[in-house]
């Protein structure tokens, strides 16, 4: 299993994400491709960092090999913000207008 | 490359993901889109643990099958009121988004395939056990503590508002 | 000692009017204020008498220094000589007195605390002024003076005649004090001080003037006199006197006879060092003029109080007269009879006065329905021959005698010592003083001016006597005039009748007299003009001395003389105690020759009915006319000195408004107008066009631009990210 | 550092109050109360602590602003500064109490615009860079143009205008007359070497250089000019007067105070830091000079006394005539200034303290009454003494301190300037005491109209003063008869400062 394999694996992902956000028509599936599209790069991140080690993260003999993980994690707790806090707004916006349909929503219509 | 057990299983994982994310974004029903997710992140920790994060594959079906999905789920129940939603989707904005993303699937690809540095890198198949200890080390103890504290406020902060924003106006 | 002894008389009072000022502030007030103004005014009073044998033979200022200003400093501080104690006793000894009548005469009146509050602060303002060693500590106890003359006159604000007589009261002093002020100045710039004694003050610094320097010097004086002559109520400023009777009666007798009103002539006194002979004459023929002026206005009023107020300012002209003449010592022996005898029949009226209590209160009701007619015809011109308060009219008075028996006895006492009944009077002692004095001078220098003087004196004296007994003849003698009142009326309480009771004791001279005798009261030695163009008063020792004709036990003349002779005093010059005998002995004979005839007089028109007054008014209609109109001082200065302020203060404001602001709103608008109208068409043309052009440009593509803002999220998304794989296949081509 | 701290306190207040959300108005007015109670404190200890028998500079902070032009961030204290920044941050807090509850809107920007030109009037006070100067001169014009423009009365528009126009014109002769020094400030007979400088004690020293261009004596008078008619407006000295009745008529209660109270002692600070101080040549021309230029200074105090007490008399805005009566009172000062001698200038100095602690009460006065009556017609009244006997006595207490009662601090300022006037321009002294007798009259006159007399029906329950209102007023109270009976308590600060200036004067 070498490094491509893993990122052609996240930029399918990625593009999914993509596709889900840009043709989706609610609002919770738009956060499902989101969540695609952050999985893709933590699986990047984590791929990354285990294939391609820095000259600096070697101490010693000891190689140090989690900064991807690391962040990896502190993506995962974003994920989880964005995603209560995302679910929040969409609470209000179907207070507010009755839908969750992302082209119903145009308050900001020129 | 070998066609070991190992392989296949990676393979497996890595089918099923994208299967699923496929699923995630053309199927219907969006609870059925929401399982398929649950798939995709399941076999997205799966892909984890083949690079030796043990701890991150945990963290991945704790948060996400665990936290996220679950939001996901409530949302859809209290948006729609019913379990079954379907959803419409205009043909030219699917195939613009469809050409669009595969655009960029492909643009993606051709810099994935055209980078000398990333050609050939096999994994060497060094341990990294035990992770636990020091991604705990790491985040707690070392350079990452700044950055933890700070995502553990920004953490806060998102569900104080998230709180804020969703609870029911009160009129005085 | 002496200091403690002086800031305990100083601050008791004080003290008494802080508390109420403080607990004021949180809206509340010490329950019994009375009470503790009283003990606080009897505390000075004590520690006023015990200082009698504290003062030194040498008295020197007692100073701390107040303000330093690089070279010039400013010293305050307390002076004691035996003029000073005086002047303490009688104030602490009048205040007590007024202070326990009033505790009688303001019973009930809704703002008694603050009565008792007022009286307090005056009375530490007027000890302030009287232990003050410099000319700014005079000042600063002079004007504080004139503040609680001003609050206490305006006792009764709701009236509008008090509220007009306080505020004249206030502005006619200041017009003195500012003349003062001048002086104070002249004084400072030429010798750098304004401390009056010690080795650097003003009195050391003036013996050493050359006499090109006395030209100056006198002008001086007679500016300090402008303040005197305010707050002593001495012509031309002498007309809110007896408008301030429209205080109540007890701060009548405290401030506007006994205490504050002396105060110029203290002053005076004080400054007698620095005065030079024109200033002197200045000060003897002002005094002489307001004695006669004011006793023939007395003549002719018919309110009570305003009668002692003529009195009054006539009996001040006279001591300004004495000391102007150069008879210090008479001229404060007389201050200090005025004093008792004079609130002795301000408080005797105020006695009256308050017989007739029901009525004020009825009348009070009148005025207010009066006033709330006329409640907004407030104006600077003072309102001229108000009314006279029924209970103050002696028109309704007569025959009080029987029904206030301790009020007619001590009233009649003061009247016969301010009459200048002789022998066993203080009045006649000191008057007769006054009058030797001046005639001694006269005889003396064989000087016109004192000649006239002296008669002005004998006049005013005569005249003093006529009207004196009219007042006491209308009040108490004859049938009343108004019976309803008359059946109203009943002798005081005790409170009242008490001080009454104590002054009277003090008219006669065996209680009062022996402060000036035996060199108690010695006039300054200082003689600073070394050759006199003609009359110089010189303020001499032996012309003081042997004016002083009366010891303890009221002995004649030559016992006096003698005594004094065994007690030392040398006479160098025989000639000139020669003249000043001989001088005395015609004044007195004088003196009581013109009483008697007063006396006479006044018994012959009000009591015998010899004469009809009506009928001698109206022969002398004119002369009449000019007595009751008061000289038409206040007409001149409403019609023509206010008028013209307030005219040309409305000028001032017009001017102001209408030229200094015209021209700046002038200048505003013709840069507006003119200025802006080249810049207003190069701006609108070509500024604005071009500006404007702009504006519609933006505002056309702005309304095509906008259509692009659709509002959905998914249509920016992809205009997003169509251009990132654009941008990217870009560069990936190129 | 502790000046520092006590100019940019309100400064940093302002931030913190413009971060409080709006509509919680307490807590708005709790802050900003707070942060000007900081100042105050501070100010108490610089008093305190101020060495007061050296005359120099203390607590000088020193450091480059802005290098191409050697602008210095330097500020210091001598005893003028630290008296009157004593009186602005006593103000301060005063001010913010008065506005408790008379502001009806934009309480935010009001407590926000008020911290800021407090900041400005501090800074200016313990200015010693010209240019820092002239930066925190300008910097009370903005917020006090908005808190007269927003918060005024029916006039406001036309007040603040006026008022910002009349004091910009004034700063711009003052800017021109400013760079004048600033380009001159660096030749020495005819060359100029070396680098300019905007730093007012060295500037001093070198205006009494021989033969340097700042001590020529031409020169030296027409920035005397430029200088005084910017400080002029703001005294006001007349003819530049006429913005000042208009201002505080239509400015909100504690902006007449702080308008009064500080802004005007401003200009006759800038006359004695910079005019005085700076340019004795072109003083001597206008106080000691020939003929009629020699008396100028002296005529224009006289004028301004005379005028304003007359102008006051005849004033039926209560508010309009105290606005007249500090006309009057200024002119007190300018005579004082103008006599250059130790009695005269701390006379003027002192004067511009008590000044400022007794028009402040004044107006803090008129607008109790306003908020009640909602009029200042002086005739409308009547009475008033029977209803609110607690407020009558202040009145009559800040009355009788304006108008020169002995015993209370107006006495000693204008005694003091009269005193040392008198030494120099004798006719010119003797006439201003009409004014002493005009103030008098127009005080007391009002006093009559307003509070004495029968109760004017209309007002039969007029509440009587709060405990807030005795609260604003009781420190100035205080001030203004401790003052009267023991002034050397704030002359001593200043008096060593005085001698210093007054030996430069005559050149000793």
């Amino acid at each position: 299993m070498s490094l491509q394999h893993y990122l052609v694996i996240s930029s399918i992902l990625f593009s999914l994400g993509i596709f889900a956000v840009l043709t989706r028509k609610n609002a919770i599936s738009i956060l499902m491709g989101i969540e695609l599209i952050l999985n893709s790069c933590n699986l990047n991140f984590v791929a990354f960092s285990r294939f391609i080690t820095p000259a600096e993260s070697i101490v010693g003999s000891e190689v140090f090999r989690f900064d991807g993980q690391i962040i990896a994690i502190f993506g995962i707790v974003l994920a989880a913000a964005e995603a209560a806090v995302f679910l929040a707004i969409i609470l209000a916006i179907y207070r507010e207008f009755g839908s969750i349909r992302p082209d119903e929503v145009d308050t900001l219509k020129g | 490359m070998e066609f070991t057990l190992k392989t296949f299983i990676f393979y497996g994982f890595a089918l099923s993901t994208i299967a699923s994310a496929l699923a995630v974004v053309t199927v219907r029903n969006i609870v059925h889109a929401a399982f398929a997710l649950m798939v995709t992140l399941f076999g997205v920790a799966g892909l984890y643990v083949f690079l030796q994060a043990d701890f991150l594959a945990a963290t991945q079906v704790i948060v996400y099958v665990g936290g996220i999905l679950v939001l996901i789920l409530f949302g859809v129940m209290m948006t729609s009121g019913r379990l079954e939603m379907r959803i419409h989707i205009e043909r030219g904005q699917l195939l613009l988004g469809a050409g669009i993303s595969f655009a960029l699937l492909m643009l993606l690809l051709t810099v994935i395939a055209n980078t000398p540095i990333w050609k050939n890198l096999t994994d060497d198949g060094t341990p990294l056990s035990p992770t636990t200890e020091r991604i705990g080390q790491l985040i707690l103890n070392e350079k990452f503590l700044l950055p933890f504290e700070v995502v553990s406020v920004l953490l806060l902060v998102a569900l104080i508002g998230a709180a804020l924003i969703s609870r029911k106006e009160v009129r005085e | 000692m002496v200091v403690s002894l002086i800031s305990i008389i100083l601050l008791a009072p004080l003290a008494s009017f802080a508390i109420f000022a403080l607990l004021g502030l949180a809206k509340r007030n010490f329950p019994r204020q009375d009470y503790l103004s009283t003990f606080a005014m009897l505390v000075a009073l004590g520690c006023s008498l015990y200082l009698i044998q504290e003062v030194v033979s040498d008295p020197k200022p007692l100073t701390v220094e107040w303000l330093s200003l690089g070279s010039v400093t400013f010293s305050m501080g307390f002076y004691l000589d035996s003029v000073t104690v005086i002047m303490l006793i009688v104030v602490t000894l009048v205040s007590s007195l007024v202070h326990i009548f009033s505790i009688g005469y303001m019973h009930g009146d809704p703002r008694y605390p603050r009565f008792f509050a007022f009286l307090s602060l005056f009375s530490f303002s007027m000890l302030f002024l009287v232990v003050s060693d410099n000319l700014l500590g005079i000042y600063i106890g002079w004007e504080l003076v004139g503040l609680c003359s001003y609050l206490l006159i305006g006792f009764w604000f709701e009236k509008d005649s008090a509220a007009n007589a306080c505020k004249k009261a206030f502005l006619t002093t200041r017009v003195g004090d500012v003349g003062m002020f001048i002086g104070m100045m002249m004084l400072f710039a030429e010798f750098k001080t304004l401390s009056l004694y010690g080795d650097n003050g003003i009195f050391d610094a003036v013996t050493t003037l050359e006499s090109g320097q006395i030209a100056g010097l006198s002008i001086a004086g007679i500016l300090i006199f402008c303040g005197a002559v305010g707050k002593s109520a001495q012509v031309p400023l002498h007309t809110w006197l007896p408008d301030a009777m429209e205080g109540p009666t007890p701060v009548s007798a405290l401030i506007h006879a006994a205490t504050m009103v002396a105060a110029g002539v203290y002053l005076v006194a004080r400054m007698f060092p620095i005065l030079t002979p024109t200033s002197s004459l200045v000060i003897a023929y002002v005094g002489g003029i307001t004695a006669l002026v004011a006793a023939t206005i007395a003549i002719v009023r018919f309110d009570i109080k305003r009668v002692l107020a003529y009195s009054t300012v006539s009996q001040l002209g006279y001591m300004m007269l004495a000391i102007g003449a150069g008879s210090y010592v008479a001229g404060l022996f007389h201050l200090t009879t005025h004093a008792f005898f004079k609130a002795l029949l301000f408080l005797g009226s105020g006695s009256v006065i308050h017989a007739f209590h029901a009525m004020h209160a009825h009348h009070d009701d009148e005025h207010t329905d009066d006033a709330e007619h006329e409640h907004d015809d407030h104006s600077l011109v003072h309102e001229h021959g108000s009314e006279i308060p029924p209970d103050q009219d002696m028109r309704n008075m007569g025959g009080l005698r029987k029904k206030m028996p301790w009020t007619f006895g001590t009233m009649l006492v003061a009247t016969l010592s301010i009459s200048g009944v002789p022998f066993v009077f203080s009045g006649f002692w000191s008057k007769d003083k006054i009058l030797a004095g001046v005639l001694g001078r006269a005889m003396e220098w064989n000087s016109v001016h004192h000649y006239i003087l002296f008669s002005m004196a004998l006049i005013a004296a005569g005249i003093t006597a006529f009207y004196m007994f009219r007042l006491i003849f209308m009040t108490f003698f004859g049938e009343p005039r108004n019976q309803e009142m008359h059946n109203m009326a009943h002798e005081s309480p005790w409170v009242m009748t008490v001080p009454l009771i104590i002054l009277a004791a003090l008219s006669f001279p065996i209680v009062n007299t022996g402060w000036f005798n035996k060199d108690y009261v010695k006039p300054p030695e200082q003689h600073h003009v070394s050759a006199p163009q003609h009359a110089y008063v010189s303020p001499d020792t032996k012309t003081a001395d042997a004016n002083f004709g009366f010891s303890l036990f009221g002995t004649s003349e030559a016992e006096a003389a003698e005594e004094d002779g065994g007690n030392g005093t040398t006479y160098t010059d025989d000639a000139h105690y020669a003249v000043h005998k001989l001088a005395h002995n015609i004044a007195m004979v004088l003196s009581i020759c013109v009483a008697g005839l007063g006396i006479l007089l006044s018994w012959m028109f009000y009591q015998r009915r010899t004469f009809s007054a009506e009928g001698v008014a109206t022969t002398f209609r004119p002369v009449y006319n000019l007595f009751w109109n008061k000289y038409y001082f206040d007409e001149f200065y409403d019609g023509v000195l206010v008028a013209l302020t307030v005219w040309k203060s409305r000028l001032f404001a017009k001017f102001d408004l209408s030229f200094i602001d015209g021209i700046v709103n002038g200048v505003g608008k013709v840069t507006r107008d003119i200025f802006a109208a080249f810049i207003g068409f190069f701006d609108n043309r070509v500024v604005d066009g071009l500006v404007n052009r702009v504006a519609e440009v933006t505002w056309a593509a702005g309304g095509r631009i906008r259509k692009i803002q659709t509002g959905a999220i998914q249509t920016y998304l992809f205009v997003v990210l169509g251009g990132i794989v654009l941008i990217i296949l870009i560069f990936r081509l190129f | 550092m502790l000046l520092s701290l006590m100019i940019f306190v309100p400064l940093f207040g302002m931030i913190v109050v413009l971060l409080l959300p709006r509509e919680s108005e307490e807590l708005i007015k709790r802050t900003t109360l707070a942060f000007t109670l900081v100042p105050l404190v501070l100010a108490v200890v610089l008093f305190v602590s101020y060495d007061r028998s050296s005359a120099g500079t203390q607590y000088f902070v020193n450091v480059p602003w802005i290098d191409a032009f050697n602008i210095n961030y330097y500020i210091g204290i001598d005893g003028l500064s630290v008296t009157l920044l004593l009186l602005t941050a006593l103000l301060g807090p005063i001010c913010v109490l008065a506005s408790w509850r008379n502001i009806e809107k934009g309480l935010k920007a009001y407590m926000a615009l008020f911290l800021l030109l407090e900041t400005g009037m501090l800074g200016f006070f313990a200015a010693l860079d010209l240019f820092l100067f002239f930066v925190f001169f300008e910097l009370t014009l903005l917020p006090m143009y908005f808190l007269i423009g927003v918060w005024g009365g029916p006039r406001r528009e036309y007040a603040a205008i006026k008022f910002f126009l009349y004091t910009l014109f004034g700063s711009v002769l003052m800017l021109v007359a400013m760079i004048a020094v600033y380009l001159n400030s660096n030749v020495i007979n005819g060359v100029a070497e070396g680098a300019r400088t905007f730093d007012i004690p060295t500037l001093i020293t070198l205006a009494g250089t021989t033969g340097h261009a700042l001590a020529d004596s031409t020169f030296q008078m027409w920035v005397f000019i430029g200088f005084f008619i910017g400080f002029a407006v703001k005294v006001p000295i007349f003819p530049f007067h006429t913005w000042l009745p208009d201002a505080h008529v239509e400015a909100p209660t504690a902006i007449s105070v702080i308008l009064a109270g500080v802004l005007l002692k401003m200009g006759t600070y800038g006359i004695v830091r910079v005019n005085m101080a700076m340019f004795p040549e072109g003083l001597d021309f206008f106080t000691n000079g020939a003929g009629f230029w020699g008396n100028s200074l002296a005529l224009l105090g006289f004028i301004n006394i005379v005028y304003g007490s007359f102008c006051a008399l005849a004033q039926t805005d209560f508010k309009k005539l105290v606005a007249y009566s500090s006309i009057g009172h200024m002119g007190f000062v300018i005579l004082g200034l103008a006599a250059g001698n130790s009695a005269g200038i701390n006379g003027a100095i002192l004067q511009m303290f008590n000044h400022g602690v007794i028009s402040a009460m004044l107006f803090l006065l008129v607008g109790v009454l306003y908020d009640r009556a909602h009029h200042r017609e002086i005739n409308g009244f009547g009475g008033i003494a029977t209803k609110m006997p607690v407020y009558t006595g202040i009145t009559t207490l800040a009355f009788m301190a304006s108008l020169g009662l002995p015993g209370l601090s107006g006495f000693v300022g204008e005694a003091l300037s009269l005193l040392g006037a008198f030494q120099e321009f004798e006719l010119i002294t003797i006439l201003s005491t009409i004014g002493i007798v005009v103030g008098a009259a127009y005080f007391l006159w009002t006093l009559q109209r307003v509070f004495l007399g029968q109760l004017n029906p209309k007002y039969e329950d007029l509440p009587e003063i709060n405990r807030r209102e005795i609260m604003t007023l009781v420190p100035l109270g205080i001030l203004t008869i401790v003052l009267g009976i023991w002034p050397n308590f704030a002359l001593d600060m200043f008096s060593e400062s005085v001698t210093n200036l007054v030996n430069a004067l005559n050149g000793i």
